[in-house]
């Protein structure tokens, strides 16, 4: 009966202790609600946001071909809204990556033009559809590379199994931004004269470099992930290395490393931002523009406020996807 | 005529002195049914893991559908005799990732070069003969063991084997699932297909088999037909082990 | 000739091919733009000054030391985040697997907020909004204890630069929430038994949680750690958009000054191998002592 | 197999040697035409000089210098790919290749011009800046001595860092200096009391000052701590491109001084063709000799610059005039015969 006051009298102060708690949160929260929305109907001016909209989707694109960008941002939601539903006719889910990988041609015929439509130069993309590019790109590239580089740290000839160890162990210990630097100001000092490659194609190159590392051990946590009876398996049924890696190990490890790996593709898409740092107008870099702008400058809170929910909006966007394929491609453990 | 599988003074050590496989021999012939039984860490998966090369062996030959390999291991040989012979597991080991139809055409396909069309309806025959062609378009997760062990034995039989090896087909099985699998497995040895079971199944072992390959600690202690094994078994080892197993 | 050999002479032979060329390229870009590759400059005065100097330091030093003074601060900034991250990430980890909640559900929005956010983005507004933005109102909650102003933080004597404290603010807050999920599995990974067992035996939530469960997940954390630690080194160069003196920043300035691109490019390099090198060690000897006082 | 290494050193010692061979000397001036584009490396961030207009293109003084640029080199001032450049990026990039010329801001000093220093070589200078310090009125600062001990804000990477710290060591003042990456944080930094004062150039100072809510609240005090020659600049060894830069910058000067503008441009043209005796005009504008095509251009050169920018008090107007964003009074620059500075050798 002791016992059971005492417990009682536990709960109670818990509750209260608790309840008081809560009631605290919720006066802070509601003051800094209060704060938050005094500041944003009262003090802050959104004509540096509304009046360079166009801006921030497509940065110093040629206005009367802006609709190329859109359409490419358009077609690419759609995609991932479809991939969202997850249409039920198989033929429409295995074309799916093939659709994904379509649009990165797409994007690349419509930004730069040719066959029919005006070119524009590198120079005038900009804002998001950059954003997006660079993050597309480097990603479609990346996944190969890292793909052959964790196989090749698997492998059991000691020279590729030691260069892709080297490899992915120096890229992983250096930081992004210095990688991006090579990418903008060294590359050109190991070309030949007369050779350039477009500064758009440089920071792709160097993102692509920096993130193969990371997929590459992500893949290799799938592939480490994969039981030994599957090979066997295979190798019963006549497999040789070559089909088996194809066929069984790439698949599985992929399906294995999905979660890594569409951490791997938001925190991209957040990293695009550091270009801002090395002089391409990304989405960053035209917010940090438009504040030099004697008409703007100071309004530099309304700006990164603006940036944070575009960032966040799409990397929830993208955290959202990834979910979903997560759940539809899951391997269930028990029957490995 | 030849043996199908004909072994001679087989051994393999994975510590020194310690055998998994002692000095074996032994034959099977065409369309027969040899079952390997015997305690557990006795040797008999890595035997018959022997015969389709995924596990080495250290001295001695094997002779398996004319192809010989000895403890040099040569790949190129034992993947000649991965293709004329089928293997289940007792983990099922079908491809996750894949559905059932596409873990039977799989080989057949990227393998013996066949066209998916003609694959795929051998698999939808095969299917049906295992009773469970309604499967065809589900994952390995959405179905029972029973279920899942039949997909694998379809899988092995795409191939058109010339030999079937069973490494404790049942032995992951729940008890009321068991004889779905047997009754397939009773099938093919009626239709004469040459097999080699490791199996704790004395029941299987009476009815289909031709031969009865008693195994302990890597040795061949006995090997007779399964009338002579269970009822008057010769060693006394043999008869332990019997007891052992009725009696659980 | 085996076969294996054959691949592996073949990859060796394109990779040589595809260095010399490389190698090649940038000697005749060298010479041809008159950029020899040398370090006897690093021994002249680097004639600019610092905001922040662990160490003295005037601007007629040589740009070797302004360097390492580049490389202290970084070390200083990392050090100082890696601790206030690892208490924000425990903290957090713990309010999302045990605890009231209200303050579970602010831990998810701190969570989400700070990782669909890019970093940059997120040290430019601890910058200029937070520090800043206090304009030069001094927020002083304790009388002589600590100020807080857009100068930095001065606390019982210790003074920290505004850029300092923006940096470790923004670097802890974003490790913190990665830390917290790294915590959260490890908690996640003890067995729901442990927690019954220490329950019945008396122990009251909290002292269960840091006698019982923690020390059991701490094998499953420590990795977890580790890789975010080196993160954090990593993320620390983004110090040059909010105006610190980190190894970045001064290797930029040292470029602008003497062109020394690729020189300072391996000078960064290598910094950040000792770097990754200092903390990889720590986190061994760390580990090593979790896992021995686990056994005894 | 070793027939197979032996033909493989052979093979890469001879990739190495022709590699080795293939220096050559081809101006950026030819490649430039042979592209058709010019690519001229700016700042895009400063106001007046050069930045992003709502519209997304690049405005500003930097601006259109480059489009003088190209207008001269390849006949259509519109033939400009930009490149935003970080000020420790700039001189990289131009030793790179990765940009024809550079109109950014950049001060002409003797180690950027010397072949042992940065190894470029600049244009005639287009607009005479110096070095400044802004404060807050009610700071009461009125010197430089009055900012001892207190914490400036800074560009990093920029010549204002070096002369900052001349001027404070010079007068052994102690100070802090607060560096960022470009101009717009500078003034946040500035304008939030991070610092006391900001250094810059005196022309960004006031730019940046026209952009604040209450101008009048802040001072640029009198103390000139340098000299800022702001001029375009080249890659060192390229001796063609160089002069070609060079009588570009020279062109816009001397337009202005004999009254042609961008609208009386091709009545100029047509007045000097039907008058066969003025031939200093003549040879100018490129009716007569081949002044052009001396430096590599063709000799109607200057027509085609002034009519597409106009002449060099057109675009200072354009930009930095009473009426523009950033009103910046000329002083120094204008012609030496309004007492500044700038003038033009004869076109001879």
């Amino acid at each position: 009966m002791i016992k059971f006051t005492r417990n009682i009298k536990r709960t109670l102060s818990i509750n209260l202790f608790n309840g008081l708690l809560t009631l605290a949160i919720l006066l802070i929260i509601g003051l800094g609600f209060i704060f938050t929305l005094n500041w944003l109907i009262f003090s802050a001016n959104w004509k540096v946001v509304t009046l360079n909209l166009p801006l921030y989707a497509f940065g110093s694109f040629p206005v009367d071909q802006r609709w190329r960008p859109a359409l490419w941002i358009i077609s690419l939601l759609s995609l991932s809204v479809i991939t969202l539903i997850g249409p039920n006719r198989k033929w429409l889910r295995k074309s799916l990556p093939l659709a994904w990988i379509a649009t990165l041609p797409l994007g690349i015929y419509l930004l730069s033009g040719g066959l029919g439509l005006p070119m524009v130069m590198s120079r005038h993309w900009g804002g998001l559809s950059l954003t997006i590019l660079l993050t597309e790109c480097s990603l479609l590239f990346a996944l190969p590379l890292g793909i052959f580089l964790a196989l090749g740290r698997q492998s059991e000839l000691p020279l590729v199994k030691t260069l892709s160890s080297i490899y992915i162990d120096s890229m992983r210990a250096v930081p992004l931004i210095a990688v991006l630097f090579f990418g903008q100001l060294l590359i050109p000092l190991f070309l030949p004269i007369g050779v350039e490659i477009d500064r758009v194609w440089r920071a792709i190159f160097a993102f692509t470099l920096f993130v193969s590392a990371y997929i590459a051990e992500d893949i290799r946590g799938g592939l480490q992930a994969i039981p030994n009876t599957q090979i066997e398996a295979a190798a019963t049924l006549g497999l040789n290395q070559f089909q088996i890696t194809h066929f069984i190990l790439i698949p599985q490890a992929l399906r294995i490393a999905l979660p890594a790996l569409t951490n791997q593709a938001i925190g991209l898409f957040q990293n695009t931002s550091l270009m801002a740092i090395l002089g391409l107008i990304e989405l960053l870099g035209i917010g940090r523009s438009l504040l030099a702008n004697p008409e703007f400058i100071g309004r530099y809170i309304e700006v990164y406020i603006w940036l944070a929910s575009v960032y966040w909006l799409f990397c929830t966007f993208m955290a959202v996807l990834a979910r979903h394929l997560e759940k539809r491609l899951a391997i269930q453990k028990t029957n490995i | 005529m030849e043996h199908i599988v004909s072994a001679k003074n087989l051994s393999k050590s994975y510590t020194k002195g310690l055998y998994a496989l002692d000095n074996i021999s032994l034959q099977v012939d065409e369309g027969k049914v040899l079952v390997v039984m015997g305690p557990s860490g006795s040797g008999k998966s890595t035997l018959i893991r022997t015969f389709n090369g995924l596990e080495a062996f250290d001295a001695g030959e094997l002779n398996i559908l004319g192809i010989r390999i000895d403890a040099s291991h040569d790949e190129r040989r034992i993947r000649q005799i991965r293709k004329r012979v089928g293997m289940v597991f007792q983990q099922f080991n079908l491809f996750p990732h894949l559905s059932i139809l596409e873990n039977i055409v799989l080989a057949p396909v990227q393998v013996q070069k066949r066209l998916q069309t003609e694959a795929e309806e051998h698999a939808m025959y095969l299917l049906a003969q295992m009773g469970i062609a309604t499967h065809a378009n589900k994952y390995p997760s959405q179905l029972s063991g029973g279920e899942q062990q039949r997909v694998a034995i379809a899988r092995a039989l795409a191939l058109k084997p010339e030999l079937l090896l069973f490494d404790e087909p049942t032995s992951a099985l729940d008890p009321e699932r068991v004889n779905e699998v047997l009754d397939v497995m009773r099938n093919l040895a009626k239709q004469g297909m040459t097999m080699i079971v490791v199996t704790h199944e004395v029941g299987f072992a009476k009815e289909v088999g031709d031969q009865v390959l008693f195994l302990d600690s890597g040795k061949v202690i006995e090997t007779s037909t399964p009338n002579v094994f269970f009822s008057n078994a010769r060693h006394e080892r043999s008869r332990k082990f019997l007891n052992q197993i009725e009696n659980k | 000739m085996s076969k294996k050999l054959t691949y592996q002479i073949v990859v060796l032979f394109l990779l040589a091919i595809l260095l010399s060329i490389l190698i090649n390229n940038l000697s005749i870009n060298l010479s041809r733009s008159g950029l020899q590759l040398s370090f006897s400059w690093l021994l002249r005065p680097a004639s600019f000054a610092l905001a922040e100097n662990p160490l003295p330091y005037s601007p007629s030093d040589t740009y070797a030391w302004a360097l390492f003074m580049g490389w202290l601060n970084s070390l200083k900034v990392i050090l100082s985040s890696l601790i206030l991250a690892t208490f924000i990430g425990v903290f957090i980890g713990i309010v999302r697997t045990v605890g009231n909640s209200v303050l579970g559900f602010l831990a998810a929005i701190y969570i989400t907020l700070i990782r669909q956010t890019p970093l940059l983005l997120q040290l430019m507004f601890w910058y200029f909004v937070a520090f800043l933005g206090l304009k030069d109102s001094i927020f002083m909650p304790i009388k002589g204890m600590i100020s807080i102003s857009n100068k930095g933080i001065e606390f019982l004597g210790l003074s920290l630069s505004s850029e300092f404290s923006a940096l470790l603010f923004g670097l802890s807050v974003f490790t913190g929430a990665y830390i917290a999920e790294v915590v959260r599995g490890g908690i996640l990974s003890v067995s729901r038994g442990q927690w019954e067992a220490f329950r019945s035996l008396g122990f009251s939530e909290i002292n269960g949680l840091f006698k019982i469960i923690i020390p059991q997940a701490l094998p499953a954390i420590i990795p977890g750690l580790t890789s975010q630690y080196l993160n954090l080194a990593k993320n620390s160069t983004l110090a040059i958009a909010v105006g610190y003196s980190d190894i970045y920043a001064i290797n930029d300035t040292v470029i602008n000054q003497t062109g020394r691109t690729i020189e300072s490019f391996i000078i960064l390099l290598s910094s950040f191998f000792l770097l990754n090198l200092l903390i990889s060690n720590l986190m061994e000897v760390i580990n090593k002592i979790t896992l021995n006082s686990k056994k005894i | 197999m070793r027939r197979l290494i032996s033909g493989m050193i052979g093979l890469s010692m001879l990739l190495g040697g022709c590699a080795t061979t293939s220096q050559e000397n081809i101006s950026r001036l030819d490649l430039i035409k042979k592209r058709n584009e010019l690519i001229c490396g700016v700042s895009g961030k400063i106001p007046g000089f050069s930045f992003m207009g709502s519209d997304g293109s690049y405005q500003g003084l930097d601006v259109d210098i480059c489009k003088a640029f190209a207008a001269a080199f390849l006949g259509d001032a519109s033939k400009v790919q930009y490149r935003p450049l970080t000020a420790a990026e700039r001189f990289t990039a131009i030793k790179t290749g990765e940009i024809d010329l550079l109109s950014r801001n950049t001060t002409f000093t003797l180690s950027r011009d010397s072949s042992a220093g940065n190894g470029l070589s600049f244009a005639p200078v287009v607009f005479h800046d110096g070095q400044g310090l802004m404060v807050k009125r009610e700071s009461q600062i009125t010197n430089i001595k009055g900012l001892a001990n207190k914490s400036i804000c800074v560009g990093s990477g920029t010549t204002t860092e070096q002369n900052i710290n001349d001027a404070f060591e010079s007068q052994s003042l102690p100070y802090q200096p607060i560096k960022y990456q470009d101009l717009n944080q500078v003034v946040a930094g500035y304008l939030q009391g991070r610092c006391s004062a900001m250094t810059s150039d005196r022309s960004q100072l006031a730019a940046a000052r026209s952009g604040f809510k209450n101008p009048e609240d802040h001072i640029i005090l009198d103390d000139v701590l340098s000299k800022e020659p702001l001029a375009p600049a080249s890659d060192g060894r390229d001796f063609l491109l160089a002069d070609a830069m060079r009588w570009v910058i020279f062109s816009l000067i001397s337009a202005e001084e004999q009254g042609i503008t961008k609208a009386n441009i091709l009545e100029k043209v047509k007045f000097a063709t039907d008058n066969p005796q003025l031939k200093p005009l003549r040879r100018f504008l490129g009716i007569e000799g081949d002044l052009g095509e001396k430096i590599g251009l063709g000799n109607d050169f200057v027509v085609k610059v002034i009519s597409s920018t106009g002449n060099y008090g057109e675009i200072y107007n354009r930009h930095l005039g009473s009426n523009s964003e950033v009103p910046i009074p000329r002083g120094l620059n204008n012609l030496y015969t309004n007492g500044g500075v700038h003038i033009a050798p004869p076109f001879n």
